[in-house]
């Protein structure tokens, strides 16, 4: 591994064994960075999110997607199975897959036309046994060459009813186990097997750590107070019945909550500045909300699947959101709107005005993005040094019932230290 | 393309080009002014207003970046904009070329223009923020035109981090 | 500039304006959508198409990055973008400002606009690309125009990588 | 926004809008050519100049970038750019769209224009230099347009360095 | 400290104990330019221009400005007192401050409402004694958890008749004594005590090193050889009588000079190409100086006060200029010009006017941010290889009763190199 | 020297003594591109492509290049004679030409005005010896200033047939000894002495590492499989006589071929996607080759002479192509298209006919430029990890008589790893 000190930056110690004060340096510092891909997005037992089943229904259907910032090719073969594999060719490097989606029999390089199977094996090359010129044969590849050393790198591929994940880790455990028995459930609840339906997707750059965005959807202490629906409509606030899960590792979490009718309630609108008292929708359209029987009670889950995926229900609307790291200070990060296939039109149509709450101008969204960017400008401009305090219901990390904690960060944190080792 | 009957119509040609043109330049004056009560005043109650991802719209996938239907929720829009949605303020620049015109029955005209929006944050250089084309279709009324429809398809695959104001 | 004879001529010269600006935003539109056979039909069949850096231009050098005699020479490079030439796919916006009119002598028409051609990579953010004049020469024929000659005079002295679609 | 009365003066104000757009078409021209001596030209002798930052200027505050009173400064400046000023040549290229029309009195005309610079240094990329809004008072004189103000009032909050020639 | 060595780049070593021959390296070092923010604008001792108190007239009052990289906010209590409080929440470092100028009753992070007063402190935060639930409590800070620790970063505030300046050092000295008995007199020429009067700003971004602007205000030998209007109208040249002051440290200095009638002067025009004989201004109000009392003789002084500020009288127009470094290759410059209350109209026309000679596009301003840009490429190109040459009048150090002289560079380098310890 | 360890990227060790395994990190280490501008741009032994003599035809003429990332000037003197002087004031650093070309009687810094003579001597300074105040004399330079020190630096110039190329090292070798015998018939063969004419300039800027243009151009294997003109009309395909002629030391190399008529050949067509049947020119103009008395048999030779520039025949087809680097991962590619001063105007109108196929947009180069950039990405998108095969034709280094090889590669690398002691 490389040294941990970047030029002109302090060493990274994290002082104490806890992880309720987060250094700044853990989400500027580059090598920290390189240690996060290494360990997290492409190491040992680890699962990235790449796609939805969904989105590639036919053979020969793929998409490019990412694996931290490693360009792979989500693809599904005639027998209808899926391959992850990357999207570099053995031969020179060439990252040759450039249309982003679409229909594939084989996968050919441009450069020197090395062919390759849907499962990443190489195929063939040209002249591998050189070119006849009368009795003689010109050129041509070693006699020890072995197609099978020079495929396309194979990522295990898991898939749990739709969802698609990739590991570059061949050992890696199932899914089910890495997500674990607590946050499994959840998952249950919205992928239970029906077919899903894509709505489309919605991209953002996001200038700060891809950590932070993990943060805020572990965090159920900002949506009633930065996020003045939440607050006064009532669809996310401290006085509602809620739980925060987490896997036994405390990577992996889930925000549940219920939502109430909103309006004045001292405990938790007193002094809020985003509270509007007596704002009213001009258009009640915009959260026209009706439950749907799979909700069995809660009215928003909030899953986090370490380190690459968000997967959102809040109230009608459904997305999986992949982050696609890009430096310290910067992730891109994607939206997949989607419902399922038995959907009336009306409720395509519920499903597609409430997206309006979300994505990159979302009315509770956007400024979710903001916030990231300034947490990141805060960081920097102290050159790492610093941390940040999340102590909001003790220093402990435990399942909590209720949502006045920042429990499911330390949690995050103590697990990143392990893995880590810092 | 132009289309061999266009010079006969030339002078309508003319009244409709002059029409569209100048709206879209008022469109633009009063978001870049920040001026968000005469941009809903553009549109007719019934209206829809879109700005959708290329990505989407050549896919035939319904999903926006925002989707708004009538007058109304352009208000939700523009009070999320002053008083709920926190954010950096930003100024939007809209460089607007020539409408492309490409029907007008006298009461409805559809056409279609292509713009840049450039984003300046305090104390940052110009950007650019949001390329694409709008596809509208536009009410006479007492001389005035009027949004029934305005769908912003745009190119730009990644947004800067938020898009508050309208484009 | 202006010239003081305008005036008498204006509803000519607005029936040119109209016909000139109408052309470029058709002419926009088809390349942004990758419509490169309306783009062929928009030439002459002995058209002359040039994609030319300023500087070359400017010291009076014949090189261009792209030199297309005659609809048959833009079908041979529309083959090769769709069938030859290996490149990232790429979106093209263009926003061409209003025409400046030299001359129109009933048949031809002599005029320039300045553009600006944004370019977005899949999953990317939108980048300048290309910006330049055009100095074109346009042909009436039955209530169309036609281009008898293009030249896109480009300032951007470095491309970023490659052209592949015609500016 | 459009006014109820526009149909009626609507020749008047298509010529109105002709002549503006052509005139700030061979502003463009003139600026992007480098061709100062027209740009001179394009003024009244009295004429007011202004590049001022939108900050300031929505501050009610005077200081400008630049701030040219008459065609002598005008003059004066040119000369700067020509003999005096050390800096690096670059180009610069003018997007502008169609004029927003606001008065037309039959002598003068009050309008405003969006517009774009992209500046390109020898062997560089282009970039987005300066972007803002035209505030114009045009003259008519004997069919042509003159300046008698024109207000460059940019987003730009930091401008790249350094800014040699007009906007 | 962090080590000094930058990947690849060598060793910065300073041969000999001069100031005369300053190593490209200076300019161009990311560790450097660390160091610099650390003992320069976040170091012991020093003081760092934020604004002008004509800026903030009522209480309530703030702008956002930079210490450094450091956004800060300036603001104006209710007793008029001034306070600078880092723009970075304490909860977890958000930059929560975006509106440039404004008016505020106190601060509120939006991301969990953490209310801070205008002095920095923290007023309290949401559910700091968690929320009631019947009987229960959820969540809520520790016990422990102090509200004093967890103030925003407080800056110690200097001002001296309408100047504003604030240092991270508690223990600063009083500015006067920073400023020293050498500059003072020039600083109370033009700051009084009588009331300013706004007349805008000017931004720029200057790709080149920050020290070089310093140098150039420092540098009495080009004004009169770049700027054509300098020479030619005699603003500016080498045969005026002209004194080069500096403080004890040499960080500070101001250039003084007395304008003549310029024209031609062998032993200053001769083989100078900027010197243009027959020149003259087809309008002349764009130079109608109209001398003002409080000269009392020089016509124009330039102040560097180290290591951010500038202060420009040049004839009738006024202007503090601030440095907000951005990297070792690139800072921003910030034109604050000014009058005063009891200019006349006309008086304030002539500043404006003459404001044309400054600022990104000025006549005799515009060419400085070019040489600059050009200065820092030429360092580029050789990878930090080489050095200036500062020797004009010598290699030494001193007050200076003239302007052919490079002193006042040599000057800030031997403090520079003191500070540093290089 | 530098160490070659950058932050957090793998140490750079190359397994093994061969070069058919280029590891990633050599295209991706900024330490070794560091390196690489020492050793091969500004190092010993090298000579770099500054210019055509056709560019600068009359004395006074002079034009911006670069060396490495280095400005410098080539000029001609009024004896004709030709100087290239790095572009960099000796004062205080300014790149002070800044007119890509013009005409020059001598070089004046702005700044200070510091003057020099076309051949890069320091002609003088304004107020070297002070300036006169009565008998006084205030300022000056030091007494043991020496303009002789004080020039700018001067590089070593060598010219042959009109080609310019510059070299820091006044010891580098003879023009003709650096290319070697065997590179130098084919220099020869288009550089007879004739006088060129110049066609014009393309600059295209490309996100990849310098070295994979000078492999794409080494590189035989590639062009009958990318591209499609290439194969299809038989201007470059495997069952062509062919032959690949390198220096004594390998990083010089030339590629020559001989066109056939194209066409269906199942050695080298079958199975090649880009080969197209029954593809036929709509307008035969943009291939109409008129065979030329100097080819004496080869339609196409390609020259990289390392590590700065590509000389190409292709058909009617001439140019040069200079590579300026700006980074491990990117460099700007400069055209320059010439004929010959008694070509005919048919045959300048065929020149720049065929000059469609080059370029940035070329049909068969535009091409080049996007593997190159997607190869970048795919050595970026791993940290640097991994390697590229180059084992074609074996894994030795010898002249070949054919194009089913990749030995040009190797003979490069072999090179680069005895300079680069890796
Ligand atoms: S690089 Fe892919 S085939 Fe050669
Ligand atoms: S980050 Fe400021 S209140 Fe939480
Ligand atoms: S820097 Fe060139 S003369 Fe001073
Ligand atoms: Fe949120
Ligand atoms: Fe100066
Ligand atoms: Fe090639």
């Amino acid at each position: 591994m490389t040294a941990l000190m970047p030029p002109g930056a302090l060493a990274p110690v994290w002082e104490g064994d806890g992880s309720s004060r987060i250094p700044f340096w853990a989400y500027t510092d580059p090598d920290i960075y390189r240690r996060e891909l290494d360990r997290f997005f492409y190491g040992r037992g680890h699962w990235c999110y790449v796609a939805l089943e969904a989105e590639l229904p036919e053979p020969g259907d793929y998409k490019l997607s990412f694996v931290g910032e490693r360009s792979v090719i989500v693809v599904r073969d005639r027998d209808r199975s899926l391959h992850v594999v990357e999207n570099r060719c053995a031969h020179r490097g060439v990252r040759f897959c450039q249309k982003p989606r679409g229909k594939a029999r084989s996968f050919v390089c441009p450069y020197h036309q090395w062919t390759y199977k849907l499962n990443g094996d190489l195929a063939g090359l040209p002249f591998r046994h050189g070119v006849k010129k009368g009795d003689a044969v010109e050129g041509g590849m070693p006699e020890d060459f072995d197609l099978k050393q020079h495929g396309l790198t194979k990522l295990k591929v898991g898939t749990y009813n739709g969802l698609v994940f990739a590991s570059l880790d061949p050992e890696a455990p199932p899914l089910t186990d890495y997500f674990g028995p607590d946050v499994m459930p959840w998952i249950d609840r919205i992928f239970n097997g029906r077919k899903l339906t894509i709505l489309g997707t919605n991209r953002q750059r996001i200038p700060g750590n891809w950590k932070l965005m993990m943060e805020n959807i572990k965090d159920p202490y900002h949506p009633g107070l930065l996020h003045t629906w939440f607050v006064t409509f009532g669809l996310w606030r401290a006085d509602q019945t809620s739980r925060m899960v987490m896997d036994a590792e405390g990577r992996h979490a889930v925000m549940i909550s219920q939502r109430n009718a909103g309006g004045e309630a001292k405990a938790v609108t007193e002094g809020v500045t985003s509270f509007k008292k007596d704002m009213a929708l001009n258009d009640p359209r915009l959260l026209d909300v009706v439950p749907e029987p799979w909700w069995n009670g809660p009215s928003v889950t909030m899953i986090t699947l370490f380190p690459t995926v968000i997967i959102q229900q809040q109230v009608n609307s459904l997305s999986t959101r992949h982050i696609v790291p890009a430096g310290p200070d910067c992730f891109d990060f994607i939206w997949t709107h989607f419902g399922f296939e038995d959907d009336t039109p009306d409720m395509t149509q519920r499903r597609l005005r409430q997206a309006n709450l979300f994505g990159p101008a979302g009315f509770v969204s956007a400024d979710d993005g903001e916030v990231i960017e300034f947490s990141q400008d805060g960081f920097r401009q102290t050159g790492g040094r610093g941390e940040t305090v999340c102590e909001l219901d003790g220093r402990g990390i435990a399942q909590t019932p209720h949502m006045v904690t920042e429990t499911l960060i330390r949690g995050m944190y103590a697990y990143w230290r392990r893995v880590m080792e810092i | 393309m132009a289309d061999p009957a266009l010079a006969l119509r030339l002078p309508a040609a003319l009244e409709t080009q002059l029409l569209v043109d100048r709206f879209n330049a008022a469109y633009a004056a009063a978001l870049d002014a920040g001026n968000y009560e005469a941009w809903i005043g553009m549109f007719r109650p019934d209206c829809l207003y879109k700005v959708i991802p290329r990505e989407n719209h050549d896919a035939g996938l319904p999903l926006c970046t925002m989707a708004l239907e009538g007058q109304g929720m352009l208000r939700d829009r523009v009070y999320g904009i002053s008083n709920t949605l926190f954010h950096a303020p930003y100024y939007q620049r809209h460089v607007i070329g020539p409408a492309l015109v490409h029907e007008d029955d006298g009461r409805e005209i559809r056409a279609e223009a292509n713009y840049a929006v450039f984003r300046t944050k305090p104390g940052s250089v110009s950007e650019v923020y949001n390329v694409g084309r709008y596809l509208d279709r536009l009410v006479r009324e007492d001389g005035n035109l009027l949004l029934q429809e305005r769908l912003c398809v745009f190119d730009s695959e990644l947004i800067l981090n938020s898009l508050i104001y309208p484009i």
